[in-house]
């Protein structure tokens, strides 16, 4: 039996649901894997763990992912997408909405992870959008559903959550605006070393076939309860207190996965990548413009959906 | 006696009660939110669902664990090192600038590291709280030993004191009233690193809980959780306050000794 | 046990400068003295002329600018270093009480028994019958903070006495008493002296004092920092307090002060 | 004292050599991938990098006003606290359980709540680099103020001393060597309280810098930050001990004046 | 300034009792005392016997169980709150020396006229004047931590003289002093105390030195804590040394002797 260890790069939640789920209904046992959930601080760690062999596999930003492949030589290969697009929202108060991007224009925006990938993909936008980003203050904010509170208090004009925080904001109260993103970028991405996958590939094709297997299944799933009881058995997930939420959230996480096709789950969209390292390229967040296939592999994902 | 000991109880609490009634007429008044700040009494409710799921005490225990285990490294650390280095001037240029960088360097950056040496269990997160609260202790043992006044010494040297003699009745005794100072501030900070360590990595402890709670926007059970934490770290500080009366009797510093001019 | 014919206490050419350059303070001045094996002295002198330096250097708190302290055979300062060994034999009472506020009076007193690991009850034994001796008695359980000027001066000697040293070096252990309890004491000091041959030296700014307990009273001057003169105390022992009012006491006590009015 | 300065300087260079040189190869030996910790010589490129780029100054003097103002704040709060209680049993009693509550409070879960109060900008961050600094300055000044012996008090008694004199030529002087150790653990949590503060919200200073370049794994320049952020810390504290020197040359707290013993 | 037919200093009753229950220790009991301005008076007695005590009651720094004080017809302890007002014409110098380490010698000396706001140029003028009245010429700049025990408490003494206060309380200025610099202290003291006028409590342990600057002698016993005794000294002022060596003065001196011995 092989011991699979995966990272997550936050505390356990829903948005992680196909690892906690094929690992709580036993799918990953199927496989002959003795999975060893990992639950870390930030995306980064969640990447540097794995590029230190400390974990095998671990899921993090798609962009910040590309730009530390391409810029910096990071030693890891996306092996699956798991949110086709970008998992945020921009959150603000229905007395002053946000609905296009371009109304961002002039307001303060909180974001969790600043960054120069971030904000670039961000600026990108506003300029597509035809308007101009020099004047939006973007800030460091906690990417919670309490951060709604500063909008509330005029401290900020808006800021980006994640998909839980946009459901827990949005079902607290009545006044919260909801705009989802699309910065063109692939949102979360499966990360692996090459040279762990070239010396067992069988490992990783067993952890993508037990990972799909859950993520249809909840996408799939028109009652979400059996599921949510499944995954509170084995694991202690935030987020599960509240079933109604609970449903809502995992729903609105699972849209994402079949964003691009229920056959696209965990695939890492050629397009899409292509796309997203044109438009990396054009706002110069990397420095050398490289064939979008190099950064990931689908090689995995087929063999484990063919057997 | 009986006074004193009355008042010392009474005026905190009447301090705390002042506070809180503070505390609930601005989030009316100011209208604030609850997801940013909860009323003293909705805490208290999330507190006691809080504290009677039994599920809390595993997780408490582990914090405790944490900031206890790193704190007792911290303070046999920091008094050996300060005493070495109050002892040995060169010892002290050699190694105190690199004692302040280590201080200086942000753990969060070196969350990696740390997991990478000590794994994801309490390891990691007791170096975090021995990091964190060595510094003040070895700051303040530093200065301590070094007060202690030539003329005390030359006694000792006379009455062929043995280095374990001097150590232990002469310049602890000296040092103590200073070096506990640095250990109230170690016992803080022993349990901010426990949760610092707990933020960084894991899924077991009361800043695992809080962030968690934080993510739920259960604001009011994040503030009872900070409230538990507050209550162990103020049981914690207690016990060092407390033994500042049974090791150092005779110091002015003692509470209650202290006289008003 | 030493039954060689070298003395007990060799002084040999001491000399000390604090500090340097214009800032230098000649403390002591090429101060020479043997001392045999039970020899009491006492060295009077100005405030100022270097006694507490003197009674540092033989205990080895202080380096010697110049010379040499021998104890018992050995150096004191071997190549800069205080010799442990050389200063085992000697107690010293300070200038100052310096008792420690952690421990209790009697815990003060037995310290040093303490820290040769004699045991708890035979300290407390002896500590007790050594408080009562310098007056001190239902005061072992106070705090030192609790004693007046002078008891935490008897205090302080008892420690030093607690030991049964073979060299006692006394820094005006009696300046703070009134004239019945120094008598007291001084008769006490003379008895334990004696009886174990104790090799003393004793700072003193009593003249009568001085020359009722030496066998020999050393003066000293300032500026220069120097030894005037070593006078010898011609009386017979045992002394009795008697002694005090006979002509020939009287007529030493007019020299000494002759001599140390001279040397100032 | 020429050779004493000679040492003071080469000792603590040898150190640190010793030290990068162990750390080289150790990142050799061990393998440790560069994406957790680089080697010195690619931290000291990218730091060259880092240092060669005009806008770093700006996130520098961010981070530095933060820090020192919040440093200064904690000083002049945690003196006169620390004094005020040392005076007034009372106030210990009712408001020290209260700091030590606030101490203990983590102050990431507070985040929002000092972004509502404070904002984004440098208040914000100032007020946690204040907080942390202020518990050492606090704890060292109440055991210090304690320590003026009664008898120096009489003194200053007979001589009619208005407070003011007392403070400025009795309590301060006293209590100055331990305060000093304090302010030396307050200066460096300062540095600590102005990073924590930047990685909670803002968008501007080295912690911020530290944040940008971890997501995208520009771990050589991560540490190259961490390094300007060292470099400065042992800078400020560098000031606060010698300070030490100027301000208590008559104790033996003060370098050089120590005896082996 | 003060022509009322009042008495400059009045100790009324003044008893104080250290502890309670069992570990209670009686310091002073019942002391009883007028002063008129001018007076020098000195208190003798045994180790203990509260003298230090007493001193500390009249400056206002320990409150006294019963009994009352009044220092030019204001009452030190009024409704168990010292009063700075009636203790602004008293200077005291304390047993033990209290130099503080972070001033120069110089400047501890100075440090009552600096607290009174007098300017710098004028208070070093003073202090040196002082300094060299006291024998500490050339040790103006030097740390406290320098001096020997003697030095210090001669830098003590000059600090407390400084203010040319109005009335004066010593605590054994000159224990650790030796006879010469002691008589020439004496005599300055004599001096000062005489020109302005200034009502002076000494608590000493020489006979002769009482009996030598006092108008009257306070002999206190402990075991109980009282007032054996106050003896008028009926030598005319101004005295000179030569008086010491006079027949009614050794006599005095054995008057007071005995007295010690039987309040004992
Ligand atoms: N640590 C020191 N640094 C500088 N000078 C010192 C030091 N200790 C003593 N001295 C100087 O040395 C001289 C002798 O001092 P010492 O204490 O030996 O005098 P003493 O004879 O004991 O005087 P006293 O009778 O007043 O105690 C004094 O002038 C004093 O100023
Ligand atoms: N703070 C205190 N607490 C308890 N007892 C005290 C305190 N201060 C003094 N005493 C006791 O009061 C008595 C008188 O002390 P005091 O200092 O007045 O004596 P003194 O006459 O000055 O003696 P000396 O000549 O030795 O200085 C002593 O028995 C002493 O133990
Ligand atoms: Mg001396
Ligand atoms: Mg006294």
């Amino acid at each position: 039996q092989d011991s699979f260890n995966f990272i997550t790069p936050f505390t356990l939640s829903l948005a992680f649901a196909p690892v906690i789920y094929a690992d709580a209904a036993g799918y990953y046992a199927e496989e002959g894997l003795a999975m060893n959930l990992q639950a870390g601080k930030g995306a980064a760690l969640a990447a540097q763990m794995t590029i230190a062999r400390q974990m095998d596999a671990g899921r993090t930003g798609g962009t910040n992912y590309i730009v530390s492949r391409v810029n910096n030589d990071a030693p890891l290969i996306s092996i699956a997408t798991i949110a086709q697009r970008s998992p945020f929202f921009v959150l603000s108060s229905k007395e002053n909405p946000v609905k296009t991007i371009a109304d961002l224009e002039g307001r303060t925006v909180g974001m969790a992870t600043l960054g120069g990938s971030m904000e670039g993909t961000l600026d990108l936008m506003m300029t597509g959008a035809g308007a101009s980003p020099d004047t939006v203050n973007k800030v460091k904010v906690a990417d919670s559903a309490a951060s709604f509170a500063l909008i509330e208090a005029g401290r900020a004009g808006a800021f980006l959550g994640n998909t839980s925080s946009m459901i827990i904001a949005s079902s607290a109260r009545d006044d919260v605006e909801v705009m989802p993103i699309d910065d063109g970028m692939p949102g979360q991405v499966y990360v692996a070393r090459p040279d762990e996958i070239a010396e067992n590939p069988n490992k990783f094709i067993s952890f993508l076939r037990a990972t799909h297997r859950a993520a249809a299944e909840i996408v799939d799933a028109e009652d979400l309860t059996p599921i949510l009881a499944k995954i509170g058995e084995k694991h202690d997930v935030t987020g599960l207190n509240n079933t109604e939420t609970a449903q809502k959230d995992l729903h609105t996480n699972a849209q994402n996965w079949a964003s691009k096709g229920k056959e696209n789950i965990l695939r890492n969209v050629p397009e899409v990548w292509e796309r997203a390292v044109g438009l990396l390229a054009d706002a110069k967040l990397i420095d050398k413009a490289v064939p979008a296939s190099e950064l990931y592999t689908n090689n995995l994902l087929d063999q484990a959906l063919k057997a | 006696m009986g006074t004193d000991r009355f008042i010392r109880i009474a005026l905190p609490t009447a301090t705390v009660f002042a506070f809180l009634i503070a505390w609930t007429v601005y989030v009316h008044t100011a209208e604030v939110s609850a997801f940013i700040l909860p009323t003293p009494m909705q805490i208290v409710s999330a507190f006691i669902g809080l504290v009677s799921d039994p599920d809390i005490w595993g997780h408490a225990l582990v914090t405790v664990t944490e900031a206890v285990s790193g704190f007792l490294i911290a303070v046999v650390l920091g008094i050996s090192l300060g005493m070495a280095m109050a002892r040995v001037q060169m010892l002290e240029w050699a190694f105190k600038p690199f004692i302040v960088c280590l201080q200086l360097i942000p753990k969060i950056a070196l969350a990696p590291l740390f997991i990478l040496w000590f794994g994801f269990g309490l390891e990691s997160k007791i170096v975090i709280a021995a990091a964190l609260a060595f510094f003040p202790v070895f700051s303040n043992a530093l200065v301590a030993f070094r007060s202690v006044e030539p003329g005390d010494r030359d006694v000792f040297t006379m009455l062929q004191a043995n280095p374990v003699q001097r150590f232990t009745m002469l310049d602890l005794p000296t040092a103590l009233p200073v070096v506990l100072a640095g250990m109230e501030v170690a016992v803080v900070m022993s349990m901010i690193g426990a949760i610092v360590g707990e933020f960084i990595g894991g899924n077991e402890g009361l800043g695992y809980l809080a962030v968690a709670m934080l993510q739920e926007l259960q604001v009011p059970g994040l503030f009872a959780v900070i409230v538990l934490l507050t209550l162990i770290g103020l049981t914690l500080y207690t016990l060092i306050a407390q033994l500042r009366g049974w090791l150092t009797p005779w110091h002015a510093s003692v509470a209650g000794k202290s006289r008003d001019s | 046990m030493n039954i060689e014919n070298t003395a007990d206490i060799r002084i040999v050419g001491i000399g000390k400068t604090f500090g340097q350059g214009e800032n230098a303070v000649r403390a002591i001045g090429d101060a020479t003295l043997d001392m045999q094996r039970g020899d009491f002295i006492s060295l009077l002198g100005p405030s100022g002329c270097g006694k507490t330096t003197l009674l540092r250097i033989i205990a080895g708190l202080e380096q010697p600018s110049e010379g040499e302290i021998i104890v018992r055979n050995r150096s004191v300062w071997e190549g800069g270093k205080r010799s442990s060994e050389a200063t085992r034999p000697v107690s010293m009472m300070f200038q100052e009480a310096r008792l420690f506020p952690w421990f209790s009076v009697a815990e003060n007193v037995a310290l040093p028994l303490r820290l040769r690991g004699v045991k708890k009850a035979e300290r407390e034994e002896r500590a007790h019958t050594l408080c009562e001796t310098v007056g001190l008695k239902g005061f072992e359980k106070a705090r030192p903070s609790a004693l007046s000027g002078g008891m935490r001066q008897r205090a302080s000697l008892a420690r030093a006495l607690i030991t049964e040293p073979q060299v006692l070096l006394l820094d005006e252990p009696f300046g703070a008493l009134d004239a019945m309890t120094r008598d007291t004491l001084n008769m006490e000091l003379m008895s334990v002296c004696a009886k174990a041959q104790v090799t003393t030296i004793l700072v003193t700014h009593s003249i009568t004092e001085a020359a009722f307990l030496s066998d020999r009273v050393v003066v000293l001057a300032s500026r220069p920092a120097r030894i005037t003169e070593v006078i010898e105390m011609p009386f017979e022992r045992p002394r009795t307090l008697d002694l005090q009012r006979k002509p020939e006491f009287q007529d030493m006590l007019v020299r000494l002060r002759a001599s140390l009015t001279g040397g100032h």
